[in-house]
């Protein structure tokens, strides 16, 4: 049970305005943290203040016990930190193949496994190999975006809406991707179908109005009708 | 809405302006400072033709010049050919005006499908030929050598002549922001934002465009028009690259986008060019005057990135909304994010 | 400056026998910056030499006012405005170039201010744009086509020209043509280039093909096409060049034109006279060692020519005044004497007919005299109809 | 009676791949139908065939039995065929506000008036933010557009198609990436559309409980075939469609909500 | 015939010169997208400079070397002091870069004096070959051979390394390159000094080729790399060195052929590819 990032009271404010006001999270190894909330809540802020995007201007980020909150983004990525942007961050005018290759750190033997299991599970992916980013469908954006992430040795991935936009056989396979990931990689996802969250994740944490509100493990969750009602409006 | 006060703010200070501007002449020190602001207001009007091209409708152009070239020659020629009176004069502004207005509807049909390098490249290449027209047709123009002509009479007393570009000015400002506040300037500024989008709203940007083309070149050609007469003397260089490239640096200097930025522009780059070539005289260190030139664009860069007047409304704003909506910092006030606007 | 006390402190000067006031319009940045600064030495040796270093001629101080017109219309029209309006200039001098002198000569002319013109070139000047303000003591493009059809243009002689698309080039062979051909000679060729052109192969490739006798070249610019002769062995191939020679800058890039006849309009050993003695001696001890270059005469020769008028006018700096005087006026300067014609206010002045030789000690070819030419010889057409 | 919109054979190649593939379809005024269909299988594409932004390599398409092979994507949002973009596609620079005023003023047809100041249109500024209080954006008038949040961006997205106002409305996933508490209230605004009665409209979503609540009909692309089409029931019994598009996961998603 | 190959030479020859003035802007305008006026200061420095070691060490080869270094550290301080805070913004780009530019032409003749200087071609490349009526300036082959090795040297690395694609998706989204673990920042520096480098070592082989430098000449084939890189499509190697090749050459039989037109060519020729081939004579249409 060790705890991989912990976030301390973080607190981002972008340009002028204080988006996040005091999150409080730990990602524990091997596990899956989801990030639930509304629109606006602050989860891809929380994500973003992660990597180093939108630097946090009060509170911790801390990583395998150092702390990286004034680090740079590139060095955060290179302490293993994976991130899937929720608009995927495809480079438009380079194609499919290209992407992943600016992706890939090394092209280890690995990766290259890694790379065909990916390819093998996202077929359009190779059938598209030499498209232009920009042309994919929205969906084949999402798993490209996937898939530049899945070959890479990560520590932790901090994934953002996964499943926006694919078709239900799709969401199914990056379920599969994700779990497969699990075995060696510690992931944040931030997720609002609800059924995928519930099924892959091992915890959650709420955020609402840049704040934390609510955390605990998944089954939890699902079973606690009240909650879900007052925050996530189902039930 | 804080919006209204805010243009009645804005009135009061643009009537200051106007009213210190109207005195200017007779308690300025010298002459040569009315000819100096005479020279700020022709190229603001200059200036503020280019904002409406790339501050408004996101358009590079790099041959700005040639609209200006040909209210400057048509002024010229037909002041030197006819009478020099001021029925001609006023009508070769007309000519000059027509003139460009189909020049610029021609060119901006055949320029602006193209996207923003291309667009700027083959308007750099249009207004290169007609700089070479201007050369070769020497019977008409001298060539690079240029000619001179004699300006209407009453021209001759600078205070008028003053006036009267004050005048084009304030009109030319006055006609140009309701232009751009008008629902058709919004239309511009959608497409300056978002083209595809704007067509797919069901705006035929090319139009936008060809008229945010046609306005701008037909108010430089204005400016031209009151150039030469400022000079009465035309050459070549009224077409030249420079002429692009002063309108360019003005706009941005003052801060695109924002009309009255130009202005500024044009001030701050003619006053600060006048300023330091005379210190030369007196200090020796001030001989390569033009390397603290040089720094002053670098300098405005550093501290105005959004142009002098954009950087300060930005300033304006932030202060504004801070304090009348401490509590509430979320409630955003229309900040201009520091994306790119050209393309 | 305030305007109150600049106008009261000129009106005491005048009741003390006053000021002559001398505005220069030169370009001190920019591409002309050489001329500009050739000029300034010149004007500043000229009216020493005039007044024995006194700067005082008929009881008057003079005093002189420099502005850099940075080779734009608007600014020296600006700068003019700001000598006549500003400073009270009673004489403009200038410009470094063409452009500027024709912006400001309509000023000249509404102030009644003499403007001696130097050392733009254009005929224009003298010619349609004529007002009887302006005189020019430097030589004007026709002078410089006379002296160089003189040196080279004889009965039957074939010539090509090649020169740079402006008017600067076409007005230079224009008059150059018309010279030659009234001495006989044939232009077989005309070839004219990009003025920012670096690869004239293609118009010389032309002229290899005409087979002429003389390759005559009008150039300004630092884009030379000199080494590119040498290249194509014109000279081998029996085509002689002849050009203007510049200053000393410009010379050195001609070395691979040893052996060229041609003009000059002054190179410091040319002239022989005592004011050329002066200058040189003058210049050297001044701007340590250097010798004076192309431009330096002129500025000196209408310091002369100013100080020369005054004293016609006993100190009368007012234009209709000085016209009638300066017309005709005969004045010694380095290049010797000159004398504004009366019809168009042109200085006719002596010419060289040279030819380029290596020297010893000196890094450029030299400019050797063959023969001066006389201001006759070289007098152009007048021009301003008048 | 005349389908409002019709196409014949429509079909887009990209290279050598053929997004579209001979599609036939028809759909009547006034009519809610759905597109459903795996990823990449060209529902995107179909769209931006019918509102012009791509031009069909073969096949035509009919509005009101009237071709509209010539018609730019301006004539035909003129034409009454308005569409939100999957890819959030607004005006990053301008608020919220402007944002949809531009909407307005296109169908209100200001669109070369430069003699009156904007704002002097007072009821279209009204109507626009009528507009974003009806999809939840009321308190964010004057933000500008690149400071939304994802959810936020597709509520605008939404509220500038509404202030279009046309007859057909194109929705392309209106509802992806928008958190579980507010997909409810875009669905509120988009039936109480349906149920104003005047609007004919086609919508791309993945999310299945959504269509089978909205839809008068589902069509399923395929490969950029037309697999199917027909009522809720008939495509949600369809063995191919079960296997190519729903998955496993789909039961579960029915049970859930 | 001779003609013909007479022609050809010599417009290959500009067109080579064109090509390594513009590499250094395909690196930096091409491929980074920055519209960098400023260029033509680099490519000034780099031929003073380069010069000034050439005189005084009296081997050429220093002499490029010397611009070459010069090159790269103006390149960084440019990158550092100028470039840095206005990524992504041509706007300011165009007014910081035009500043630079009067600040850099002008600080020449500070250094090295207001006047143009004299350059000689290398007594082993000076002078000519005949063969008949063909005649061939050594030194002309020497940039054509110069030309083709630069452009060999670009093709391998941009075709090995990754560093052409990290700089083309640094352009459209620098914050998704950086998550993925690259500095880009670093990236961008490198390439902006080699863009300069090249400038300056265009700079060097122009000298000797006009004959002689002066300040204000970099802002005239600034404009025209600018030309080039455009024609050839941004950011293609072998797009500008067909588009330089077509620029030389064009002006090369205009000048021979319809000398009227001569002023006007390059500027014909561009308006013309552009109204036919917007997106650059030598780019397949796949980059929006
Ligand atoms: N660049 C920015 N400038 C100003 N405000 C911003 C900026 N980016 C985000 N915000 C604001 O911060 C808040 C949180 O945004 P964030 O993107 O983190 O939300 P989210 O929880 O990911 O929502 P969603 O589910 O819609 O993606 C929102 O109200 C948004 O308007
Ligand atoms: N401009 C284009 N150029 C080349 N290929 C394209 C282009 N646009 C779309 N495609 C291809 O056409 C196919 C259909 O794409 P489309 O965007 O229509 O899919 P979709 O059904 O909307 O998928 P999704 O549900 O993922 O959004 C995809 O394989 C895509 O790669
Ligand atoms: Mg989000
Ligand atoms: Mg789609």
């Amino acid at each position: 049970m060790n705890s991989l990032l912990k976030l301390d009271q973080l607190q981002t404010h972008i340009g002028q305005y204080h988006i996040l006001q005091g999150i409080q999270f730990e990602a524990i190894e091997g596990e899956v943290s989801v990030l639930l909330g509304r629109n606006g809540a602050g989860k891809t802020t929380t994500l973003k203040t992660i990597i180093g995007l939108t630097p946090a201007s009060h509170g911790k980020v801390m990583f395998e016990g150092q702390e990286i909150t004034k680090r740079k983004t590139y060095d955060i990525a290179n302490l293993g930190i994976g991130y899937v942007p929720e608009d995927q961050g495809i480079f438009k005018g380079l194609t499919v193949e290209e992407n992943m290759k600016v992706a890939i750190r090394k092209e280890t033997d690995e990766v290259c496994e890694k790379q065909a299991y990916i390819l093998e599970l996202f077929p359009d992916l190779k059938k598209f190999w030499k498209k232009a980013g920009g042309h994919l469908s929205g969906g084949q954006k999402q798993m490209l975006s996937m898939a530049r992430a899945f070959v890479n040795d990560s520590k932790l991935l901090l994934i953002d809406e996964p499943s926006k936009g694919l078709a239900p056989i799709v969401v199914e396979k990056v379920m599969e991707a994700i779990t497969e990931m699990k075995k060696k990689t510690t992931i944040i996802l931030v997720e609002q179908n609800f059924i995928m969250a519930s099924r892959i994740g091992d915890t959650y944490t709420l955020i609402d109005d840049g704040k934390t509100v609510h955390s605990g493990s998944m089954a939890e969750l699902i079973g606690d009708e009240e909650l879900k009602r007052k925050y996530l409006g189902i039930g | 809405m804080g919006q209204e006060k805010y243009y009645s703010l804005k009135n009061v200070i643009f009537l200051i302006i106007i009213i210190a501007l109207i005195f200017f002449p007779y308690v300025a020190d010298s002459r040569t400072l009315t000819i100096l602001m005479t020279q700020v207001f022709i190229f603001s009007i200059l200036a503020m033709s280019y904002d409406i091209l790339l501050g408004y409708t996101g358009i590079v152009s790099f041959g700005h010049a040639m609209f200006f070239g040909i209210g400057a020659y048509t002024t010229a020629i037909l002041l030197s050919m006819y009478d020099n009176t001021m029925m001609i004069f006023l009508i070769s502004i007309i000519v000059g005006m027509i003139f460009t207005g189909f020049v610029s509807f021609l060119v901006g049909l055949l320029t602006l499908r193209l996207k923003s390098h291309f667009f700027a490249m083959l308007t750099l290449a249009i207004s290169g030929l007609f700089l070479v027209v201007a050369e070769k047709w020497r019977t008409v123009t001298k060539g690079n050598d240029g000619f001179t002509f004699r300006a209407p009479d009453l021209f001759r007393d600078r205070v008028f002549f003053y006036f009267f570009v004050l005048v084009c000015l304030v009109v030319a400002f006055l006609v140009l922001r309701r232009f751009v506040t008008s629902p058709l300037g919004k239309v511009l500024i959608a497409v300056r934002e978002n083209e595809q989008r704007t067509r797919s709203l069901g705006f035929r940007t090319l139009h936008y465009k060809v008229i945010a083309s046609i306005v701008a070149g037909v108010v430089a050609s204005l400016s031209g028009s009151l150039y030469a007469i400022s000079l009465r003397f035309v050459n070549t260089s009224v077409m030249s690259m420079d002429i692009t490239l002063d309108a360019l640096l003005m706009t941005i200097i003052g801060g695109v986008g924002t009309l009255v930025g130009p202005i500024v522009g044009s001030f701050v780059i003619e006053i600060a060019q006048h300023y330091l070539s005379g210190l030369a005289n007196d200090y020796p260190i001030f001989e390569r005057w033009i390397i603290f030139f040089g720094m002053l664009y670098i300098l405005v860069v550093i501290f105005f990135p959004k142009g002098i007047v954009g950087t300060v409304y930005v300033k304006y704003l932030t202060w504004k909304s801070k304090k009348s909506r401490p509590q509430q910092p979320k409630q955003s006030v229309p900040l201009v994010k520091d994306k790119e606007r050209l393309e | 400056n305030d305007k109150k006390t600049s106008e009261s402190s000129s009106e005491k000067d005048e009741k003390e026998g006053g000021t002559i006031k001398v505005g220069v319009l030169a370009s001190l940045t920019g591409a002309l910056e050489s001329y500009g600064k050739q000029t300034k030495q010149g004007f500043e040796l000229g009216l020493d030499y005039a007044t024995d270093g006194k700067r005082e001629v008929a009881g008057k101080k003079i005093e002189v006012v420099w502005e850099d017109t940075e080779t734009k219309p608007e600014v020296a029209v600006q700068k003019a405005t700001k000598l006549l309006e500003d400073d009270g200039v009673d004489f403009l001098v200038g410009s470094s170039s063409s452009g500027d002198t024709l912006a400001v000569l309509p000023l000249a002319e509404e102030y009644e201010k003499i403007m001696i013109v130097e050392p733009a070139v254009a005929d224009s000047i003298t010619g349609a744009e004529f007002n009887p303000f302006i005189f020019r003591t430097a030589r004007n493009s026709s002078q410089d086509a006379y002296a160089a059809a003189a040196a080279i243009a004889k009965k039957g002689t074939k010539i090509a020209t090649f020169a740079p698309d402006y008017s600067f080039g076409r007005d230079g062979i224009k008059a150059f043509k018309a010279a030659a051909e009234k001495l006989g000679a044939e232009v077989v060729l005309e070839e004219y280039a990009d003025p920012a052109a670096t690869d004239f192969t293609s118009n010389l490739q032309k002229i290899m093909k005409a087979k002429p006798d003389y390759l005559f070249v009008v150039w300004a610019g630092t884009n030379s096409p000199w080494n590119q002769i040498a290249d194509l062995k014109l000279n081998e191939k029996g085509i002689k060049i002849s050009t203007g020679a510049p200053d000393i800058v410009a010379l050195q890039l001609m070395k691979p034109l040893v052996g060229m006849e041609g003009f000059s309009v002054y190179y410091h050993t040319l002239p022989k006279n005592g004011v050329n003695d002066w200058l040189v001696e003058e210049h050297k001890k001044r701007f340590n060692n250097e010798v004076p270059d192309l431009f330096t005469p002129g500025g000196f020769s209408s310091a002369v020519a100013i100080v020369e008028a005054l004293k016609k006018s006993e100190g009368n700096a007012d234009g209709n005044t000085l016209i009638p005087l300066m017309e005709g006026m005969s004045f010694d300067t380095p290049k010797g004497t000159m004398t504004f014609r009366k019809e168009d206010h042109q200085a006719l002045q002596p010419m060289y007919s040279i030819k380029l030789e290596e020297q010893k000690g000196v890094d450029y070819p030299v400019p050797v005299l063959i023969r001066e030419l006389t201001p006759d010889e070289t007098a152009p057409p007048i021009q301003n109809k008048k | 009676m005349e389908p409002i919109i019709r196409t014949e054979n429509l079909s887009i190649q990209f290279g050598g791949h053929r997004a579209v593939d001979g599609v036939n379809f028809k759909m009547q005024a006034k009519h809610f139908k759905s597109i459903i269909g795996p990823n990449g299988a060209g529902k995107t594409t179909f769209f931006n065939l019918l509102s012009g932004e791509l031009k069909p390599t073969e096949g035509e398409i009919f509005l009101r039995g009237k071709s509209l092979a010539s018609d730019s994507s301006i004539e035909r949002t003129r034409k009454g065929l308005g569409r939100s973009f999957q890819i959030t596609n607004v005006f990053p620079n301008l608020t919220v506000l402007e944002n949809v005023r531009l909407a307005v003023q296109s169908r209100e047809k200001v669109r070369f008036n430069f003699i009156k100041h904007y704002l002097q249109y007072k009821a279209i500024t009204n109507e626009a933010v009528e507009k974003l209080e009806q999809v939840l954006l009321g308190n964010k008038v004057n933000a500008v557009a690149s400071q939304l949040s994802h959810g936020e961006k597709r509520k605008l997205e939404i509220a500038m198609l509404l202030a279009l106002n046309t007859e057909i409305l194109l929705l392309d996933e209106p509802t992806a990436g928008m958190s579980l508490e507010e997909v409810p209230t875009i669905l509120e605004v988009i039936r109480s559309i349906k149920e104003q009665g005047d609007k004919t409209i086609l919508l791309i979503e993945h999310k299945m409980d959504m269509i089978l609540d909205l839809s008068d009909s589902i069509m399923v692309l395929f490969n950029g075939k037309l697999l199917a089409d027909g009522t809720p029931s008939e495509i949600m019994d369809n063995e191919t469609v079960q296997n190519a598009y729903l998955g496993g996961l789909y039961d579960e998603q029915l049970i859930k909500t | 015939m001779d003609l013909f190959i007479n022609l050809f030479i010599n417009g290959l020859a500009t067109g080579m010169l064109i090509f390594l003035l513009a590499s250094g802007l395909t690196l930096i305008f091409g491929l980074m997208d920055v519209l960098n006026f400023a260029h033509g200061g680099l490519f000034v420095w780099g031929a003073y400079s380069g010069i000034f070691a050439y005189t005084w060490s009296g081997s050429f080869i220093v002499g490029i070397l010397g611009a070459i270094v010069t090159g790269f550290v103006l390149g960084w301080v440019t990158e550092k002091l100028i470039i840095t805070p206005v990524y992504g913004n041509h706007v300011q780009q165009i007014l910081i870069t035009l500043g630079f530019m009067l600040v850099l032409s002008e600080l020449i003749k500070v250094v090295f004096g207001p006047n143009g200087i004299p350059v000689e071609v290398p007594s082993y490349l000076a002078g000519s070959w005949e063969f008949g009526e063909v005649i061939l300036i050594k030194y002309r082959i020497f940039i054509i051979f110069i030309g083709f090795v630069i452009f060999g040297i670009f093709q391998y690395v941009l075709k090995k390394t990754k560093i052409g694609l990290i700089v083309r998706a640094g352009v459209m989204d620098k914050e998704m390159v950086q998550v993925l673990g690259i500095n880009i920042k670093r990236v961008f520096l490198f390439v902006f000094m080699t863009g300069s480098a090249m400038a300056a070592f265009g700079g060097m082989l122009m000298a000797p080729y006009s004959g002689v430098i002066y300040a204000e000449m970099g802002m005239e084939y600034a404009i025209l790399g600018f030309i080039v890189v455009v024609i050839g499509g941004m950011g293609s190697f072998s797009g500008s060195l067909m588009a330089a090749i077509l620029v030389g050459l064009a002006g090369s039989f205009m000048a021979y052929y319809v000398p009227y037109l001569s002023l006007a060519v390059n500027m014909i020729l561009m308006a013309i590819v552009l109204i036919f081939r917007p997106q650059g004579l030598f780019t397949n249409a796949k980059e929006g």
